[in-house]
């Protein structure tokens, strides 16, 4: 019994993996890519970490679990943020079909600071406004 | 078939052609910032291969590396995004 | 595995040595690098790796009740992987003042001619 | 006799704190010293002369078998009293020549030193001691040829000297340390008794023309001899010291010495006398031609060097007498000229022949010495120098090879025709003759500069007169240490009507008639010149500057300043040493059965190890470098990881990270890679870097299937909690087994961050040079 | 309600304690025991905040993981498949959170929801900006993450 | 025999930069700690050496654990004698500092690193443990890196960049030996080392493993094809700094290759063959660097690598003689070299530059210095009865008994170029004028009277070390013959090491 | 420039990265850890800090310059390893409290040595890194 639940969690663990890798190669942008990534793999780790708090009849290991599980859920979100905002400062493009994109011209070039109100949209500075590229798999 | 076997031969070869694709992207790019988050994803995938050998070669200590790669890989990418933003010309 | 490791560190001397044959100061320093990672595989390997059997006793254990993987050769690493951190910072930040002295990191352009010698 | 030696040392290192003191009328005191040395070797007189020697050991270094070997025998005597005779000479005349000079208290302390040097030379009994002393007096007389020191071709020439008797010395060193070790010892009486090993030696040619070397060089043998003339830029003194009496017959000496030892072998006296014979002649006929009356001397010295060393080479007993007698003559007169040549500078401000004339009328005694001098130098019959030509023909006469008797002849009767001429130019020409105007005010130096060449010319006749006295009391002595052959025949002034003397007369004859003829000008100096591109002297600076050349081409070509391409070629060398020692190492045995069996996910982690690694090599962008840099850091985490090292793949993992921080700290700002090399380069270098690396890879192939012993380690693991309370071994190692490791690693990184800080923080201003 | 929790706390201590077994299905028994006691005892006092809390935050975490799990499967579909199905877009999107522990959780979960991904916060706090994944309406996407996600953790929190 | 004293000259270096970076950028308390660190250093080498001398090996288990399982220090009379005269260049160059060096670089830490330097080399003489010489080495490198670029100027990066990229190769080298000696071997103790290398049964192996030391200790000796580093260096650094390299750091280099040679790989006929070829093209290449250049650094820099050759060729031949020479040019070797580039940094302060072409009038201005620097440059040239004189005979003896006539040559033409470029720096930079277009910067006349004894009293205390080495030569002579004999039967070495059951 | 959510992440991991830098010095002699681990650890805390308020902020936080750690933790080190000097012992040789402590378990010179170490590095680290900061912010103005 217990077998199977392990190896039901597993399963789905490594396949969230898999889909995620498969995302990062397959989607059309970078936002794309990063948007399945993060939270795929970190549900699969979590999935891995839980069968492995089960299979240890041992308090040290579920707690590594926990925290590790814990670690990935606080840090992978942040550092996607970081990550993000980089790529989009620096005009790595979006894929053509995105519909929208609210974010354009709304920061502060110089000071790299990002305004919340949109009456402040610098005119002058347009470069970075209109990301959104024009082939299938962005401009190499 | 018993769940070691499991292990190793459908948990353990999927999450290895996971960090084989993810290198594909690694490879292919085009931005720094795709290498970036490849890099990321492949030291989680690499935190999912190392808790499925701990649970196959039943050692808990290894579990310990683990931890330090969830609590400071993120680093780089912050490094990493932290310093993209900072210069334009890569 | 041990042919994998065997073929991994050659290519790790290999590519440390095409880097350090170049002209950038920071292909240089990465070709350094990876020596040291090409070294320290070889020490590994040649110290006779063991699969899963880390060189730590079991909690109710006074003695290894197992074979163990040999821990001499991961206590070399060890400090052979932070002395070349202290290099390798060190390094990166010669680096730092060579750029910003010479602005850039082509080794060419750091040359001195005997003449400005005091 | 240590005591003479270091009397002379003692005294030079008194020249320092003393100096000042040495400007006042003490000066009076310098004389004494060689003075009383003198007197000294003259009070051994009897004994040597007896055929006794006399010995002195005192333990130095013998575990290396230099000790303080001294022997006073016919020869040692000999040079000694001339060094310290002709010392006292130079020292009484030098004190008033200098006096006011700047750097007086100097002079004398390299005169000192000098001597007690030459002394050393002399009488050794050690060969070893005796090259110490050897090249101490080429060292002072660097000092004393550079003496002028402000002067540019007075310090090339100090060098010229210097390097010429210098690597004569290393050859010398060389063949004298070869002789020491067929003979086994460096004591020269014991050297004597091992000639028969020594002549049967294989390698004793080279001995031999390492020595002939040592001693060519430093008495100015052909081609070594342009030394001298260069030399000439010293002082007078230290001319008539060093260059014509004392130090260039350390060579002559040196030969002496070890003829008992190499002498009597066809190689040993065909040399000498080839090298002999060609200096003699070339060195005679360039006197002629020269028009500065100290490069007149310069060349007629090198000519007597010339032929002393041919006459050792005869090495019959007529020869070695001859020598004998013709180096004490040569000292005597050539002395004299040099001194009243240095009168003659002093006082006119000249040396050039062509100018000067008639100067007897104004410095009457001067006139007396040097003429004197020159009858001597001529071998005008009642002079000593009469009686060393007349030995010389004897030798040539009596030559063992016999077929080449006349050729000897022939060679020693140009020679000296060119020596009269020379001689006649140096002692008579200056003096006789119309005094020119420009002349008019010159007069008579201090009574102690014109007293010592007067004495030393009077000598000469004395000898001349009464050749018994020293032949008695020296010369057969001197012989007979030279060839160990007892010495019958006296010296005589006349030996009857015979070949010798008609070949005597007429040569005075020839000379006079050249000397008449040879009208000294500059325009013979110009014809001379032209010949310069052949002479030794150019060849051989030449070669000298060649090699300057060659040597520069190949620094800058070797190290041209590109650090790629000094690690080429220590990775080549590395290659190459290590392939052959692989080649040589025999076949490779895997064993199958050892390998453990790699899962698909460390084939998956190899495989994305190798691919960053070719991103590394080929991105151009720094930062997918340094990305790369870190799935590698990271791959090998995992392997570490997967073959039981969680404490290293721990840190290799926070290390990596940190360095990647570091990394994108610095490089944010620096351009991105820009393709510097041809692709031919990169080709050889890939060539290269791919050779390098299999070869690691098979090195470590082969040292894997080797089997280990593992007795440290399983020391370890039973032990790390028991004894050490430990129970991760690598950590226990780390702090406890092999702590001290870990401690100076702390250090190391110490050391880093403070280099770093410094580095970055300390910027000198351009005025702090140190 | 601080206090409280930490008597259910205090509770569930003295459980592991008294039955010496430091595991965690002991101790979260021991939790709900505590729980349980402390919600008869204080089934009259006025505030009622501690005991509806406890199985809301229970609920949204079955909320969230559920979310997540829909979403990646959809994500999964679409990579699976050779065409794309989604509609990117980068949303603004005005922040009704306003403390930073609310900002933070609330900008966690929704970048843990496969499909959105916080881009970048303004810098006075007020406004995020969503990458989207599949967008159909921008103002639709807001509205549905202020009455589900934003809501139901201000709820929690506040 | 159990010592803790061997440790000694280790930890009052320690213990000293401790001291000083705890008073950071207390510029005089730093100085006076140094002074005081180095000179009781001496002291404690002095006492070391003695003890070494009358009581045999000494070995020291550190963390006490019987060798060979814990790191092992043993001194024997090679160590103590080079950890001696590491003291006394120390204390030299300690005081040197004290004025020679500016006070921006003392603020920066440079008398902490110096002491650390001295430790790494104390350190690389005592230790008995392969695998802790390398580490060891790594504490010399980086803080000569450090030394190295203090200050900061581009001809200092420029040698920084090269000497560091060079040195770490060495290193990589070394390591990569020490991995696989360790992978035939199973350990690391050299004494045990010596024992196990025996009974590896690939003996070929062991000839490769070698190699790797010839190449990592190779580069850290200067040695040609591997010496580039050196000369594109050793004339970067302030003059002090320089001093400590010029005298030490290759030394450290050659220790290690005698070390490693004569206990765990005795050479065998290849080994002596290609250590042979390499002094000869080394003495060779040396000079021809060293009769080009005009700056005194440049053209001692090339004399160290011409020098170098002398010891390997001594190492090459290996035999009792042979190794006399190579130990007593050594110990000669340290003293004058660490004095030559005092001097060169005496004359920067008297005359601000290095160019001989622009130097001048130091005999005239500054006699009795000059004959200081006279003496030792002389000495250099191994003029008699100076010290560099005595290891040529036996040199000279060896190779003739060994039929070496390359290294006969090559001793000549190394003796030679000496001689002469030493003669045209003595001409050039003592006897010439000062030239006319130059503009004599001297910072030495201003200097207060106890700052220029500062300067000058440490080449006076190497020079009189050095006229006693060469007058006193039967003492030195008595030593080397020990230490070779130690050297060639390291049974004594070994059983101090492993106790006598082994 | 700064990310609010970055700063406020860092909040709450720096005390988590210090428990846990401190958790793998103490129980690295049983476990895989020890002070270099630990202490390279606690310094990816502060450099976490510093990216995400400044380093300036960081310094200000930490109140002394790292540079200082670094001459005390040496000095921790050294005084552990040649503490047994004064009992005649070798240096480096273990001293050992009789009674395990709990938690921790048997208390010894290596774990004063090993504290030793996680001072130095910390030092280290944030020295090199600090410096670099600082050094790239006053290269801008
Ligand atoms: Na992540
Ligand atoms: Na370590």
């Amino acid at each position: 019994m217990i077998d199977i639940i392990l190896a039901i969690l597993s399963t789905i663990g490594a396949l969230a993996i898999f889909f995620a890798s498969l995302g990062i190669l397959r989607m059309p942008d970078f936002y794309l890519r990063l948007s399945v990534t993060v939270k795929a793999a970190t549900l699969g780790v979590g999935l891995l970490l839980l069968c492995a708090a089960i299979l240890f009849p041992d308090i040290s290991v579920t707690t590594k679990a926990i925290a590790i599980t814990f670690f990935l859920i606080i840090t992978s979100p942040i550092a996607a943020h970081m990550i993000a905002r980089a790529a989009y400062f620096t005009g790595t493009p979006l894929w053509k079909g995105t519909i929208i994109d609210e974010l354009a011209g709304m920061y502060n070039k110089d000071t790299h600071t990002l305004e919340s109100d949109p009456q402040e949209k610098k005119e002058d500075f347009t470069p970075e406004t209109d990301q959104i590229a024009d082939t299938e798999d962005e401009t190499k | 078939m018993n769940l070691a076997a499991y292990f190793d031969y459908f948990i353990l070869p999927i999450l290895a052609v996971s960090v084989i694709l993810v290198f594909i992207r690694l490879v292919k790019g085009p931005r720094v910032v795709d290498r970036v988050i490849a890099l990321d994803l492949i030291i989680t995938i690499g935190i999912g291969i190392i808790t499925v050998f701990t649970i196959r070669s039943h050692q808990k200590v290894l579990l310990d590396v683990a931890i330090i790669l969830a609590l400071i890989a993120f680093l780089g990418t912050i490094a990493f995004s932290y310093y993209i933003e900072k210069q334009n010309n890569d | 595995m041990e042919l994998i490791l065997i073929i991994l560190l050659g290519m790790l001397y290999a590519a440390g040595v095409y880097l350090i044959l170049r002209r950038s100061m920071v292909k240089l320093l990465l070709g350094i690098m990876l020596l040291g990672g090409g070294t320290n595989i070889l020490i590994f390997l040649l110290g006779g790796i063991v699969k899963g059997k880390p060189p730590v006793i079991a909690e109710e254990a006074k003695l290894f009740q197992d074979v163990f993987a040999d821990p001499i050769p991961q206590a070399l690493i060890l400090t052979a992987i932070v002395i070349s951190f202290a290099l390798t910072a060190f390094a990166i930040v010669l680096l730092k003042r060579v750029y910003a002295l010479v602005n850039s990191d082509d080794l060419d352009d750091l040359n001195t001619p005997e003449e400005e010698d005091i | 006799m240590l005591l003479t030696v270091l009397s002379g040392l003692f005294f030079s290192c008194l020249t320092i704190p003393f100096g000042k003191m040495l400007k006042t009328k003490w000066s009076i005191l310098l004389p004494i010293v060689p003075l009383l040395l003198f007197a000294f070797f003259l009070t051994q007189i009897p004994l040597i002369s007896s055929g006794n020697s006399l010995y002195q050991h005192i333990n130095w270094i013998s575990s290396l078998g230099v000790n303080f070997d001294f022997k006073l025998d016919g020869l040692s005597l000999l040079f000694s009293l001339l060094i310290t005779g002709i010392g006292t000479a130079i020292f009484v005349y030098a004190r008033s020549y200098l006096k006011g000079h700047r750097y007086y208290d100097r002079f004398f302390g390299y005169l000192f030193l000098f001597m007690a040097a030459m002394l050393g030379v002399v009488l050794s009994n050690n060969i070893l001691l005796l090259f110490i002393f050897w090249e101490l007096t080429s060292i002072s007389s660097f000092f004393l040829i550079g003496f002028n020191n402000d002067n540019a071709e007075s310090r090339k020439s100090a060098i010229t000297s210097f390097c010429i008797t210098g690597l004569g010395g290393f050859f010398l060193l060389a063949g004298l340390i070869l002789l020491g070790n067929i003979a086994d010892t460096f004591v020269i009486s014991e050297l004597i008794q091992a000639k028969d090993l020594i002549l049967n030696h294989q390698l004793y040619p080279v001995a031999v023309i390492f020595l002939c070397i040592g001693a060519f060089t430093k008495s100015a043998q052909f081609p070594f001899h342009f030394w001298l003339p260069g030399a000439m830029k010293a002082p007078t003194p230290v001319s008539a010291y060093l260059h014509s009496a004392t130090m260039v017959k350390a060579g002559i000496y040196l030969l002496a010495r070890f003829t008992p030892i190499l002498g009597g072998t066809p190689l040993w006296n065909n040399t000498l006398m080839i090298v002999g014979g060609i200096t003699m002649l070339y060195a005679a006929i360039h006197s002629l031609f020269r028009i500065d009356l100290k490069g007149i001397l310069a060349y007629s010295t090198i000519s007597v060097l010339g032929v002393l060393t041919f006459l050792l080479g005869i090495g019959t007993k007529e020869a070695v007498t001859a020598a004998s007698v013709f180096l004490l003559a040569h000292a005597l007169y050539k002395a004299t000229l040099f001194l009243v040549t240095g009168i003659i500078d002093h006082e006119t401000g000249t040396r050039d022949i062509s100018l000067l004339s008639g100067l007897g009328k104004v410095m009457f005694p001067v006139a007396i010495a040097g003429s004197l001098a020159a009858l001597s130098s001529a071998g005008v019959p009642l002079t000593f120098g009469f009686i060393g030509k007349d030995l010389i023909y004897e030798a040539t006469l009596h030559t063992p090879q016999i077929n080449f008797k006349w050729v000897l002849t022939g060679l020693a009767i140009a020679t000296n025709v060119g020596l009269v001429a020379a001689g006649f130019m140096a002692g008579f020409k200056p003096f006789f003759g119309k005094l020119p105007q420009q002349f008019a005010g010159v007069h008579l130096p201090y009574t102690s500069m014109w007293i010592p060449p007067l004495v030393l010319g009077v000598l000469g006749v004395i000898f001349g007169c009464a050749p018994g006295i020293t032949g008695h009391l020296l010369t057969e002595q001197v012989a007979k240490n030279i060839i160990h052959h007892e010495i019958t025949a006296p010296l005589k002034i006349y030996h009857g009507f015979n070949q010798v003397l008609i070949l005597s007369l007429s040569t005075l004859a020839v000379g006079t008639l050249v000397y008449l003829m040879n009208k000294a000008s500059s325009r013979k100096l110009a014809f001379i010149a032209r010949f310069k591109a052949l002479s030794p002297e150019q060849i051989i600076i030449g070669c000298g500057e060649d090699l300057l050349k060659i040597s520069a081409w190949a620094t800058s070509l070797s190290h041209n300043g590109y650090l790629r391409s000094y690690h080429l070629k220590i990775i080549l060398f590395a290659e190459a040493l290590l392939a052959y020692k692989l080649w040589h190492s025999g076949s490779i045995s895997i064993d199958l059965n050892m390998l453990t069996q790699p899962g698909l996910y460390e084939i998956a982690v190899a495989l994305v190890f190798v691919g960053a690694l070719g991103i590394m090599v080929s991105t151009s962008s720094r930062l997918t470098a340094v990305v790369s840099m870190s799935i590698i850091g990271y791959c090998t985490c995992l392997i570490f990881v997967f073959y039981s090292a969680p404490d290293l793949a721990m840190t290799q993992f926070t290390i990596d990270t940190l360095s990647t921080v570091l990394f994108v700290l610095v490089l944010y700002r620096l351009p991105s890679f820009i393709n510097l090399a041809s692709r031919k380069i990169l080709y050889r270098d890939a060539a290269v870097s791919i050779g390098f690396g299999l070869i690691l890879s098979l090195i470590a192939l082969k040292v894997w299937s080797e089997p280990i012993t593992k007795d440290i380690s399983h020391f370890y693991g039973e032990n790390a909690y028991l004894l050490a309370k430990g129970k991760n071994v690598v950590n226990v190692i780390l702090v406890d087994f092999r702590g001290i490791d870990t401690m100076f690693e702390t250090v190391v990184l110490s050391i880093a961050a403070l280099g770093v800080y410094s580095l970055i923080r300390l910027r000198l201003k351009p005025t702090e040079k140190e | 309600m601080i206090r409280l929790f930490l008597m259910n706390l205090l509770l569930s201590f003295i459980w592991v304690a008294l039955t010496g077994s430091m595991y965690y299905t002991n101790f979260l028994f021991g939790f709900m025991l505590g729980f349980g006691i402390l919600w008869i005892m204080n089934r009259h006092d006025s505030d009622q905040r501690y005991f509806y809390r406890v199985p809301k935050v229970l609920g949204f975490v079955l909320y969230f993981f559920l979310q997540v799990v829909k979403a990646n499967l959809q994500v999964a579909y679409d990579v699976m498949t050779p065409k794309y199905f989604m509609k990117p877009g980068i949303v603004r999107y005005p922040l009704n959170a306003r403390t930073e522990l609310e900002i933070n959780l609330l900008s966690t979960m929704i970048s843990l929801t496969p499909g959105t991904l916080i881009v970048d916060i303004s810098e006075d706090k007020k406004i995020l900006y969503i990458h989207v994944m599949y967008l159909t309406d921008p103002k639709a996407f807001v509205r549905e993450m202020k009455t589900g996600l934003e809501r139901k953790l201000l709820e929690i929190l506040r | 025999m159990i010592d803790n004293h061997i440790l000694a000259p280790v930890l009052i270096h320690l213990f000293s930069a401790v001291l000083q970076l705890i008073a950071w950028r207390k510029t005089v308390t730093q100085r006076i700690i140094s002074i005081l660190g180095t000179f009781l250093g001496t002291l404690l080498a002095i006492r070391l050496l003695a003890d070494v001398y009358s009581k045999g090996v000494l070995t020291l288990n550190a963390s006490n654990w019987e060798a060979p399982f814990g790191i092992v220090f043993v001194a024997d009379l090679l160590s103590a004698t080079l950890v001696l005269l590491t003291s006394i260049a120390g204390l030299a160059v300690s005081f040197f500092s004290a004025t020679g060096v500016s006070r921006q670089r003392m603020l920066y830490g440079y008398f902490p690193i110096f002491h650390f330097l001295l430790m790494g080399l104390n350190g690389a003489f005592l230790t008995g443990d392969i695998f802790n010489l390398y580490v060891w080495f790594e504490v010399i490198i980086i803080s000569s890196f450090v030394l190295m670029t203090l200050g900061g100027r581009k001809t200092q990066l420029e040698g920084a960049v090269k000497y560091m990229a060079m040195n770490i190769l060495a290193s990589t080298f070394f390591l990569t030996g020490i991995g696989i000696l360790y992978g035939i071997t199973g350990s690391l103790n050299m004494a045990d080392l010596s024992v196990k290398i025996q009974q590896v049964q690939n003996q070929s192996l062991v000839g490769i493993t070698a190699c790797f030391f010839i190449l990592g200790f190779g580069i850290k000796s200067a040695v040609f094809p591997l010496y580039y580093w050196l000369p594109s260096s050793y004339h970067t650094p302030p003059s002090a700094v320089a001093a400590t390299f010029g005298g030490l750091l290759t030394k450290v280099g050659v220790y290690a290759m005698i070390r490693v040679f004569s206990l765990i790989f005795i050479p065998d006929e290849f080994t002596r063959n290609l250590l042979m070829i390499i002094a000869v093209l080394t003495i060779v290449i040396g000079s021809m660097g060293a009769v080009i250049k005009t700056n005194i650094r440049r053209m001692f820099s090339y004399l160290i690598v011409c020098h170098i050759g002398f010891m390997i060729g001594g190492i090459a031949m290996f035999s009792k003689i042979a190794l006399m020479g190579a130990l007593f040019y050594l110990f000669h070797d340290i003293m004058v070299k660490t004095n030559m580039f005092l001097i060169a940094g005496l004359i920067r302060q008297l005359r601000g530059t290095m160019d001989m072409k622009k130097l001048g009038g130091l005999y005239a201005q500054y006699p009795l210095i000059s004959l200081v620097c006279a003496l030792v440059l002389f000495s250099l040239v191994g003029i008699p009865p100076l010290s560099g004189f005595w290891p040529k005979i036996y040199l000279f003896q060896a190779a003739f008994t060994l039929d070496h006539y390359a290294f006969v040559a090559a001793l000549i033409i190394g003796s030679f170029t000496t001689l002469y470029v030493i003669a045209k720096m003595w001409a050039e930079v003592f006897w010439k004028d000062s030239p006319d277009d130059v503009t004599v910067e001297d910072k030495f006349e201003p200097l207060p009277m106890f700052r220029k004894i500062l300067l000058v009293l440490p080449i006076c205390i190497l020079c009189l070390v050095t006229l006693f080495i060469g007058l006193n030569a039967e003492a030195i002579v008595q030593l080397v013959d020990k230490i070779s004999t130690q050297l060639l039967d390291t049974s004594p070495y070994v059983e101090a090491v492993l106790g006598k059951t082994k | 420039m700064r990310s609010p959510i970055l700063q406020a992440a860092t909040k709450y991991l720096l005390p988590i990265l210090l428990l846990f830098s401190f958790f793998l010095l103490l129980r690295g002699h049983y476990y895989p850890g020890g002070g270099f681990v630990g202490g390279l650890v606690a310094s990816i805390a502060f450099v976490l800090h510093s990216f995400a308020n400044g380093t300036e902020s960081t310094m200000k936080l930490l109140k002394h310059k790292p540079l200082s750690l670094i001459p005390i933790g040496l000095g921790i080190s050294a005084t552990s390893v040649s503490l047994p000097l004064l009992f005649g012992l070798p240096p480096m040789t273990g001293l050992w409290f009789d009674e395990p402590i709990p938690v921790i378990g048997m208390i010894g010179s290596s774990l004063f040595f090993d504290l030793g170490v996680y001072l130095v590095v910390i030092g280290v680290v944030l020295t090199i890194l600090f410096t670099i900061a600082l050094d790239n912010l006053s290269d801008k103005t």
